[in-house]
């Protein structure tokens, strides 16, 4: 593979060389030994550990449009490991390690940004909450720190000091090596290095079917032919509920609707990730320059890639609230992406009902942070299938067991959380 | 040389009004009419601004939103605002403009270097570099890169402008107000319909602007704009953006008032954000013009060829040299054939090897052109035309190269919905692909590029939105203006040769070239999305309006697919940028969210209340009589609690009427405990859960009469248990006799608790038994003073012998002012939340986090209270393993054991001895000081709960690095018997 | 912007009403078993498992900053598109009744 | 001893002037009467034998016996100028009067300043003289009811009041107003 580097940069510069293809775009072979369906984050990275730690290569990554074009290539791209439920901390403190060596592990530049993110209380109850938070995390070797309102102001002055604001700052958890990565890359420099390992990835192909011997699935239909596999793994997020009902099976997921949203370009301003505490919402600024924010779901099920007006209002609202200034600044886009949200706000990465068939989806908001482990952790299981203990809690039936992994504590209802 | 000037005639300015402006300090004039892009071309024109990677040297190069390079920061300080394309700044006295993206000026930039390194720049060379050699190493980057990259800059001080939103609703909406839009608004409005006509500009006509004043095309617009005027159904908004279309038939529309000066002090907002539904929508959106993409094709001077016509015929603004216009159609000879008419040098090269003689007719034209290059780096001073073979043609001194690559249908508005826009063979456009019922588009956005086809597919437009409405008047006929009529047609041919493989550009403020679009093909970045997110193509502040169709032609070239497989990119709202203040209106500052007040808000207020934000809620925190700060009034507050008597405002409580012969059938239904047989006249403590067990809320509900309950929820969840209880019997019960209602607001309440509390009511209330025999512990009391009723409670949150006494919202306060009177012999005081929170945890009942929303029934020790016999909401999830499992986490007490230490809230609680790692056992949720025990307490949740009791554990808070000891109790620390309930 | 028609008050914007998610699913009869844990499955599925259609899909609404009466809304969650509303307490009676 | 207190007490300061005046209607009441299921037509004939004809649409008031009578929802009434009584088998009374504050706004703007935070359409072909609706401003229930040409009352909830107050004061300010 030709290695990114300054050097190679140069050199094509000079001799005016052609690049390669970053991932190949092979036809579908009729089998596989396992398939992967969903080319989004956590399908692509899937089949990079699977290549790079268990060194199963014949596998095909299946994508119905082009690869990113689901919520990998839409979100906010926010990376933290600030968790406090077991099975979620370390789950996620995994990821933020392996997202620390991730652009030297693809050779290809994540971007990861370590600014850190400020989660704001706006009251003494609320700062407890973060403290409890803090604590967890630090009794996990995670970083975290606990800011009064005048450090924060330190930190942030730009931000709703003034006495005028519905409800003041009045402290936050801070976790330095929380940040941001740069959206597209991951899945682009996932599919390169899968590709180069021999993976197929396969675009503008659709699941439509499984192949059933059985209760067992040994491969899926698509809209390209039919593809054989030993083991088939989901990884498709807000279309969870539609692909493992072609396989009859009903998921404790429902899809909703985020909004994301991003201003013109300026220079720089907002240096950290903020996440505002009077309501949901979370602001930072892209390398390009834009402010990229979001807040809450919609609220209701659907699969349009669009959202309500009020929403948007909304979430401006929240923005001029924490940023006053933002007021003057003006919004670029606003955009939408399918969240596939649980009951308990926790993911699934786990074996189903049918033999040879695997899951992995239920992100909610924190799929993208999830990338690396859920890559990691989701190739051992199709690779071995067997759990991986980092991932061991995320069981489709733990709300059965009444192990539930409420990380928010916003109760059993998928738009709440 | 300068590139442009201004005529001494003709134009839509105000000649007789001079505006002063600056430009980077410098003292300019314009006039009245003019944009802030105008002005400039009038003084001269030139470079304006520089590109974002290559800073290249740039001019303006279009007349309207869609202009990628000459973008300004306006004013400064708080109300400075970067990135406003000088195309749609109108000219305003004393606005202040300053370049961008070049230092120490656009003239001469010193970051220009970059084209040197044009080559290691291309498309994502991001993606490839910058990762070593550390793990970290971006980070060192990154502050590069970011402060590069960017384009103005803007304030940090809080913006003082005012914002305004609204909520509006139309039978009929047009969008635009070309020849199309108004015509359909003529049609519908003098069919009878409630017509509002959105123009985004300061004027209407759209491309009829582009007329000479006093002309029959002038003639044309003016007369309609006055007929419309007349008609009072009609709104004309100008100024006014339609930013998007979302569902249900509603769009977002952004009105600029920048042009009134608008005072904040009054009220008066700079831009208005205004929410719009309407049953039918006539989208007259218009084109807008495609570049050429030939070597240096982004040089000052080369312009659209109808931004060129705009700007003669509305500026009077023309080049002060030869022109050259440059097309693959028909629509720039209009342009010609102006600069003709007002005695302009203007040469026509023509891509087509053939044109109809009717248009080319007095014209100096070059069929079977092609341009090669422009000259001069600052301004076009000349251009280059070459044979179809590539043989040279001709070179042509030129101050203006206008250019026409075609028209790109403004097909945004229609596509926001999700419906992908359709290719159009015969006009080599992308039209709207499809329409809802109630939507219908006309003129140059339909591809309708003829004047007369534009008036009467928007006519017919406008009349058929208002006959489905119902609406019969008559339309009459609306004729077009006999002018000579210029259409679109011409051949698809954008990309001219390029032997010297100069800098070709496609999107000009993104920087992207034909040469990056090659190499995302190569790299295999080939589906348009991907070519637009490696090469950020589109990506600007003008969303690629100039480049999106260009570059995926030349991509579907590349793959040798056509272009409607290829495809476009997602259109997204907003269609221009929008301030962020305009979305948000005026739920800024105290106005963001409502605040709820109780009705002796006042009174506390005036009386030394302190509050603090409780949700929506300003609760009393505690009174300024006990101290200055909630962390020492609270504790006086106690005391006088549990010493002597207080009273509390308790008027944040949620209240619920329920009544209906099955009412206690249903609060047996919700409650865990047993509500069926509680007999008139008594209260009782109630638990409720979610279906999944986990508790919902706790409140007390008394029973009044047979059939009348007066239920208390948390503050907190008040509003979840109203919608829960409605939504049960709406849906599960809709059998239940019962109905239930809010009257949280109906009436105030007080809780008066402490050892004095019933002296102090038989103070407030003469000659009423109050003794336990007439008002036992759970017992209620009702009654009237002076014919306002009174509810009395005898129930205990404190733990000492208390009241909740309940009057009318509105006599709440006289009430309050009354008991303190009265019981001031006794030294009553008020207490506020702080207190009460503190003295509920001495007393052991759970409340805030001890309550969240992961705990069940037996998480907080009240298993017990649960039926056995009953069914009750949440019952089956109950028994589910994890719930039930002996080491999980439950309710207990700590009690410090370090003096001189603290307990706090958050803590992480592990057995004496364990490692500190890891999850812990336990957490602490809420923590006083106790007066009683003379220490600090807490209510924690601690694995495997009171088993536990006596132990020593340790609480860990390594956010500030302490860990402190602590023995685990009862959660109950005072009068576990409950003596003091029942005196 | 979603108009949800409110069988009371006419069609309003959506952002007056909560939401409440899937109407189809029927809940499980209220009363306790005669063995404890008989009827877990079935509350089990009631709240955490969802067909979550891609298409039409009836889900509650209820009108908070209007009449506060909970309905039933049939709505395209491919599109978005409003098909049908049923006052909640009607929907529910019929469901009962055969 | 006791008064009955406005939660606006206090608050209503002269404003600017200007072609609009706002203020407090004082000296209401109001109950909410609904029947209970099953019972529907027996207490709508009870209350037809108190006030006279119901309202048959929800959103246009009628009057009758002294008193105002609103169809908000099932069998469901909004009444204000006196009580009714109704059995408990038949439906539920409650009142109301302190659970509100009622405020107006009158003058050639009011519709337009009602516009900037309900989402209703108040043209007279929508909402003429005599209409209601029950609808939210700025994030709290209100009730709209149209009581003059360019008059409308709009009931608040109590501990809403003050900020609908302010929000109101605040939504008048670029078109002028007074305080009566
Ligand atoms: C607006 C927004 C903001 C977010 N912000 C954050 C954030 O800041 N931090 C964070 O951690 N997380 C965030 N998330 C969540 C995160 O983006 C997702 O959880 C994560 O990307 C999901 O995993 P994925 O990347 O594999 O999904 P996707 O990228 O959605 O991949 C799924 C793929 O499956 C494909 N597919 C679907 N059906 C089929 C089929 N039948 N056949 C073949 N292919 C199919 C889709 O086309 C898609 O490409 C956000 C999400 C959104 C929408
Ligand atoms: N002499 C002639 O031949 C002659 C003269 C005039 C017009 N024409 C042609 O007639 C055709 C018809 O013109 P038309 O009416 O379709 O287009 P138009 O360009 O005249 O008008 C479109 C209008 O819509 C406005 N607009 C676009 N998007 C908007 C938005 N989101 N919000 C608010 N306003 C928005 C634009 O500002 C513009 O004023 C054009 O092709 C034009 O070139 C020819
Ligand atoms: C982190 C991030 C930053 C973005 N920045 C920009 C931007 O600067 N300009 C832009 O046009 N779009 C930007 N987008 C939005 C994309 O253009 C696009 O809308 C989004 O990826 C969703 O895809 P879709 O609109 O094609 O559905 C950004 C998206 C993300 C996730
Ligand atoms: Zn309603």
């Amino acid at each position: 593979m030709t290695r990114y580097n300054a050097f190679a940069l140069l050199s094509h510069a000079l001799t005016g060389k052609k690049w390669p293809l970053a991932w190949r775009s092979p036809a579908p072979k009729a089998s596989y030994d396992i398939v992967i369906v969903g080319g989004g984050g956590h399908g692509l990275a899937t089949a990079h550990y699977l290549a790079k730690n268990h060194g199963i290569t014949n596998v095909a990554v299946i994508e119905k449009s082009y690869i990113g074009s689901g919520n990998v290539g839409r979100n906010t791209t926010l990376v933290r490991s600030n968790y406090q439920m077991p099975g979620n901390t370390e789950f996620f403190e995994h990821s933020l390690k392996l997202w620390e060596g991730l652009s030297h592990d693809l050779n290809y530049n994540v971007m990861l940004s370590q600014r850190g993110q400020i989660v704001l209380a706006h009251g003494p109850v609320q700062l407890d909450v973060l403290a409890r938070k803090g604590n967890t995390m630090r009794l996990n070797g995670i970083d975290a720190e606990l800011l009064d309102r005048g450090q924060v102001q330190k930190l942030i002055p730009y931000c709703g000091f003034s006495p005028e604001s519905r409800w003041p700052i009045y402290g936050a958890l801070l976790q330095r090596r929380a940040g941001t990565a740069r959206h597209d890359a991951v899945a682009w420099g996932y599919a390169r290095s899968a590709s180069e390992a021999g993976i197929d990835i396969i675009e503008n192909c659709e699941v439509t079917g499984f192949v059933r011997d059985g209760d067992a699935v040994i491969g899926v239909e698509t809209t390209r032919g039919r593809i054989l596999a030993a083991r088939t793994g989901i990884a498709v997020a807000g279309h969870s509920s539609q692909v493992a009902a072609l396989a009859g099976l009903k998921l404790p997921v429902e899809s909703h609707i985020l909004q994301a949203f991003v201003s013109e370009p300026i220079k720089p301003l907002v240096d950290h990730v903020i996440s505002f505490g009077a309501e949901l919402f979370y602001i930072s600024q892209s390398d390009k320059g834009g402010l990229v924010f979001g807040g809450h779901i919609d609220g209701f099920n659907t699969y349009t890639q669009r959202g309500q007006l009020p929403k948007v209002q909304t979430v401006m609202e929240c923005l001029v609230a924490l940023i006053p200034a933002a007021a003057r600044l003006r919004l670029l886009r606003h955009w939408g992406g399918i969240q596939d949200m649980t009951p308990d706000g926790s993911p699934f990465i786990c074996a189903t009902p049918l033999p040879n068939l695997y899951l992995n989806g239920g992100w909610c908001y924190q799929g993208f942070k999830a990338t690396p482990a859920s890559g990691t952790t989701y190739a051992r299981l199709l690779a071995t299938g067997q759990d991986h203990p980092l991932a061991a809690h995320f069981q489709l039936d733990r709300t059965m067991r009444g192990d539930g992994l409420d990380e928010y504590g916003l109760g059993n209802w998928t738009w709440k959380q | 040389m300068k590139g442009f000037k201004r005529l001494p005639s003709g134009g839509r300015i105000d000649r007789a009004k001079a505006i002063s402006f600056t430009l980077d300090g410098k003292a300019k004039q314009g006039f009245a009419g003019d944009t802030l892009a105008s002005a400039l071309l009038a003084g001269g024109g030139g470079v304006v601004g520089r590109s974002f990677k290559y800073h290249r040297p740039r001019g303006v190069m279009t007349a309207g939103p869609e202009e990628p390079n000459a973008l300004f920061t306006l004013g400064s300080g708080a109300t400075q605002e970067p990135n406003i394309p000088g195309t749609q700044a109108e000219l305003l006295e004393g606005l202040a403009a300053r370049t961008q993206n070049g230092w120490p000026s656009v003239g001469f930039d010193v970051m220009a270097i970059n084209q040197r390194f044009a080559k290691l720049l291309t498309a994502g060379f991001y993606y490839k570099t910058f990762m070593g050699p550390r793990k970290r190493s971006w980070m060192l980057y990154e502050p590069f890169i970011r402060k590069a990259a960017g384009l103005g800059e803007a304030s940090a001080d809080p913006d003082p402008a005012r914002y305004d939103t609204r909520r509006a609703f139309t039978e009929v909406l047009v969008v635009g107000s070309g020849p199309a839009g108004l015509a359909a608004a003529l049609a519908a409005a003098r069919a009878g319909a409630r017509v509002i006509l959105a123009e985004q500009d300061s004027d209407l006509g759209g491309s009829l602007l582009s007329e000479p004043v006093g002309s029959a095309g002038d003639a044309w617009r003016a007369t309609a704009i006055a007929e419309l005027a007349a008609l009072p159904q009609v709104t004309l908004m100008t100024r006014t953006t339609v930013q998007g279309l979302y569902d249900g038939n509603t769009l977002g529309l952004l009105e600029r008032r920048d042009h009134l000066s608008p005072d904040p002090a009054k009220g008066q907002a700079r831009q208005v954000f205004t929410t719009l539904t309407a049953q039918r929508i006539v989208f007259a959106t218009g084109a807008i013009e495609r570049p050429l993409v030939f070597a240096d094709n982004d040089r000052p001077g080369v312009m659209l060829a109808s931004s060129a016509l705009a700007y003669l015929q509305r500026y009077a603004v023309a080049p002060s040299g030869p022109a050259l216009v440059v097309t693959n159609n028909d629509s720039a000879y209009r342009t010609a054939h102006a600069f003709k008419a007002a005695g302009l040098q203007v040469v026509v090269a023509d891509t087509r090897a053939t044109v109809d003689a009717a248009l080319t007719a007095g014209l100096e034209v070059e069929t079977a052109a092609r341009l090669v290059g422009v000259s001069g780096a600052h301004g076009v001073t000349a251009a280059r035309l070459a044979r179809a073979d590539g043989s040279f043609l001709r070179a042509l001194p030129s101050t203006l190269v206008a250019v026409s690559g075609g028209w790109s249908p403004a097909v945004h508005l229609t596509s926001h919905t999700g419906i992908k826009p359709r290719w159009d063979a015969a006009t080599a456009c992308f039209l709207p692909g499809g329409f809802a019922a109630t939507h219908a588009a006309c003129g140059a956005v339909m591809g309708q590029f003829a004047l007369g086809q534009a008036i009467a597919a928007g006519f017919t437009a406008g009349r058929d939105a208002a006959a489905a409405l119902g609406h019969a008047g008559n339309s009459g006929a609306l004729a077009a203006p006999d002018i000579q009529s210029f259409g679109a047609a011409g051949e698809p041919l954008w990309r001219m040769p390029n032997p010297r493989h100069r800098k070709a550009f496609l999107d000009f403020q993104n920087d992207v070239s034909d040469k990056d679009v090659a190499q995302a093909f190569d790299e295999g970045y080939r589906s348009v999305e991907h070519l637009k997110r490696y090469t950020t193509l589109g990506m600007g502040t003008d969303q690629g309006k100039t480049s999106n169709i260009n570059a995926l032609a030349i991509m579907a070239g590349l793959r040798d697919v056509t272009i409607p497989e290829a495809g476009t990119t997602t259109f997204r709202p907003p269609y221009t940028p929008t301030a962020i203040g305009a979305l948000a209106g005026r739920a800024v500052g105290k106005h963001f969210r409502p605040i709820r007040r109780s009705p002796l808000h006042q009174w506390q207020e005036a009386n030394g209340g302190v509050f603090i934000e409780a949700g929506p809620w300003l609760r009393c925190w505690y009174y300024t009589w006990a101290g200055d700060s909630a962390a020492s009034a609270y504790i006086k507050e106690m005391e006088l609690v549990r010493r002597n008597v207080g009273v509390s405002d308790v008027s944040y409580l949620g209240k619920i009427d329920v009544q209906g012969p099955d009412a206690p059938e249903f609060l047996n239904r919700v409650y865990v405990n047993g509500f069926a047989k509680l007999p008139v006249g008594k209260a009782r403590y109630g638990v409720m859960l979610n279906d999944d067990a986990v508790a919902l809320d706790d409140g007390t509900t008394t029973r009044l009469s047979e059939n009348r309950f007066f239920m208390t929820t948390t503050t907190a969840q008040a509003g979840e248990v109203m919608s829960w209880l409605e939504f049960l019997l709406e849906t599960a019960w809709p059998e239940l006799r019962v109905q239930v209602t809010s009257i949280t607001d109906a009436w105030g309440g007080m809780a008066v608790s402490g050892p004095n509390a019933r002296k102090a009511l038989e103070l407030t209330f003469p000659g009423r038994d109050l003794s336990s025999a007439a008002l036992p512990y759970m017992g209620v009391l009702e009654f009237a003073v002076e014919g306002v009723p009174i509810r009395l409670i005898r129930l205990s949150f404190s733990g000492e012998l208390a009241y909740e006494v309940y009057t009318p919202a509105d006599y709440t306060q006289d009430l309050w002012e009354h008991l303190l009177a009265a019981a001031a012999p006794l030294g009553i005081k008020p207490y506020g939340l702080e207190a009460l929170a503190s003295l509920r945890i001495e007393k052991g009942h759970v409340a805030g986090l001890d309550l969240d929303h992961r705990n069940t029934l037996d998480d907080i020790g009240l298993g017990k209270m649960a039926g056995k016999e009953k069914d009750y909401i949440g019952r089956a999830m109950r028994f589910r393993p994890k719930l039930q499992a002996p080491e999980r986490w439950s309710l207990v007490g700590l009690e410090l054991l370090d003096a001189g230490q603290k307990l706090r809230g958050g803590s992480i609680l592990f057995p004496q001895g364990a490692e500190l790692k890891g999850h812990g056992h336990g957490w602490i949720t809420s923590v006083t000081w106790s007066i009683e025990l003379n220490k600090y307490i807490a209510l924690a949740l601690y694995d495997g709960g009171l088993k536990h009791a006596g132990e020593e554990i340790v609480c860990a808070y390594p956010l500030l690095n302490e860990t402190v000891r602590a023995k685990v109790v009862s959660p109950h620390f005072i009068d576990q018997e409950g003596k003091r309930l029942h005196v | 912007m979603l108009r949800i028609p409110c069988p009371w008050c006419g069609e309003r914007d959506y952002n007056e009403f909560r939401y409440g998610g899937d109407a189809d699913k029927v809940r499980p009869p209220f009363g306790k078993p005669a063995v404890e844990g008989a009827d877990l499955k079935a509350w089990h599925d009631q709240v955490f498992v969802f067909d979550n259609p891609k298409g039409p899909h009836k889900e509650y609404w209820q009108h908070v900053q209007g009449c506060r009466h909970w309905l039933v809304l049939e709505r395209n969650t491919a599109t978005n598109q409003v098909l049908q509303a049923w006052p909640a307490r009607e929907f529910a009676l019929a469901r009962v009744k055969p | 001893m006791f008064e009955r207190r406005s939660a606006l007490a206090g608050a209503l300061h002269a404003g600017p002037g200007g072609p609009l005046t706002i203020g407090e209607v004082r000296g209401w009441t109001l109950w909410q009467v609904t029947a209970q299921p099953g019972a529907e037509a027996a207490m709508m004939s009870s209350l037809v034998a108190q006030v006279g004809a119901l309202p048959d649409k929800v959103g246009l008031a009628t009057q009758g016996n002294g008193r105002t009578l609103m169809l908000v929802g099932p069998a469901q009434y909004l009444l204000s100028g006196g009580p009714v009584t109704v059995s408990d088998a038949e439906g539920a009374v409650v009142e109301l009067t302190h659970a509100r504050t009622r405020l107006y706004v009158e003058g050639p703007d009011a519709a337009e300043v009602l516009s900037r935070g309900a989402p209703l359409d108040f043209h007279d072909s929508a909402f003429p003289l005599g209409a209601f609706a029950q609808t939210g401003i700025h994030h709290t229930p209100v009730l709209i009811y149209r009581v003059g040409a360019a008059r409308y009352e709009i009931d608040a909830l109590r501990t809403f009041a003050l900020t609908l107050w302010h929000w109101l004061e605040d939504a008048c300010l670029p078109f002028g107003f007074g305080v009566k």
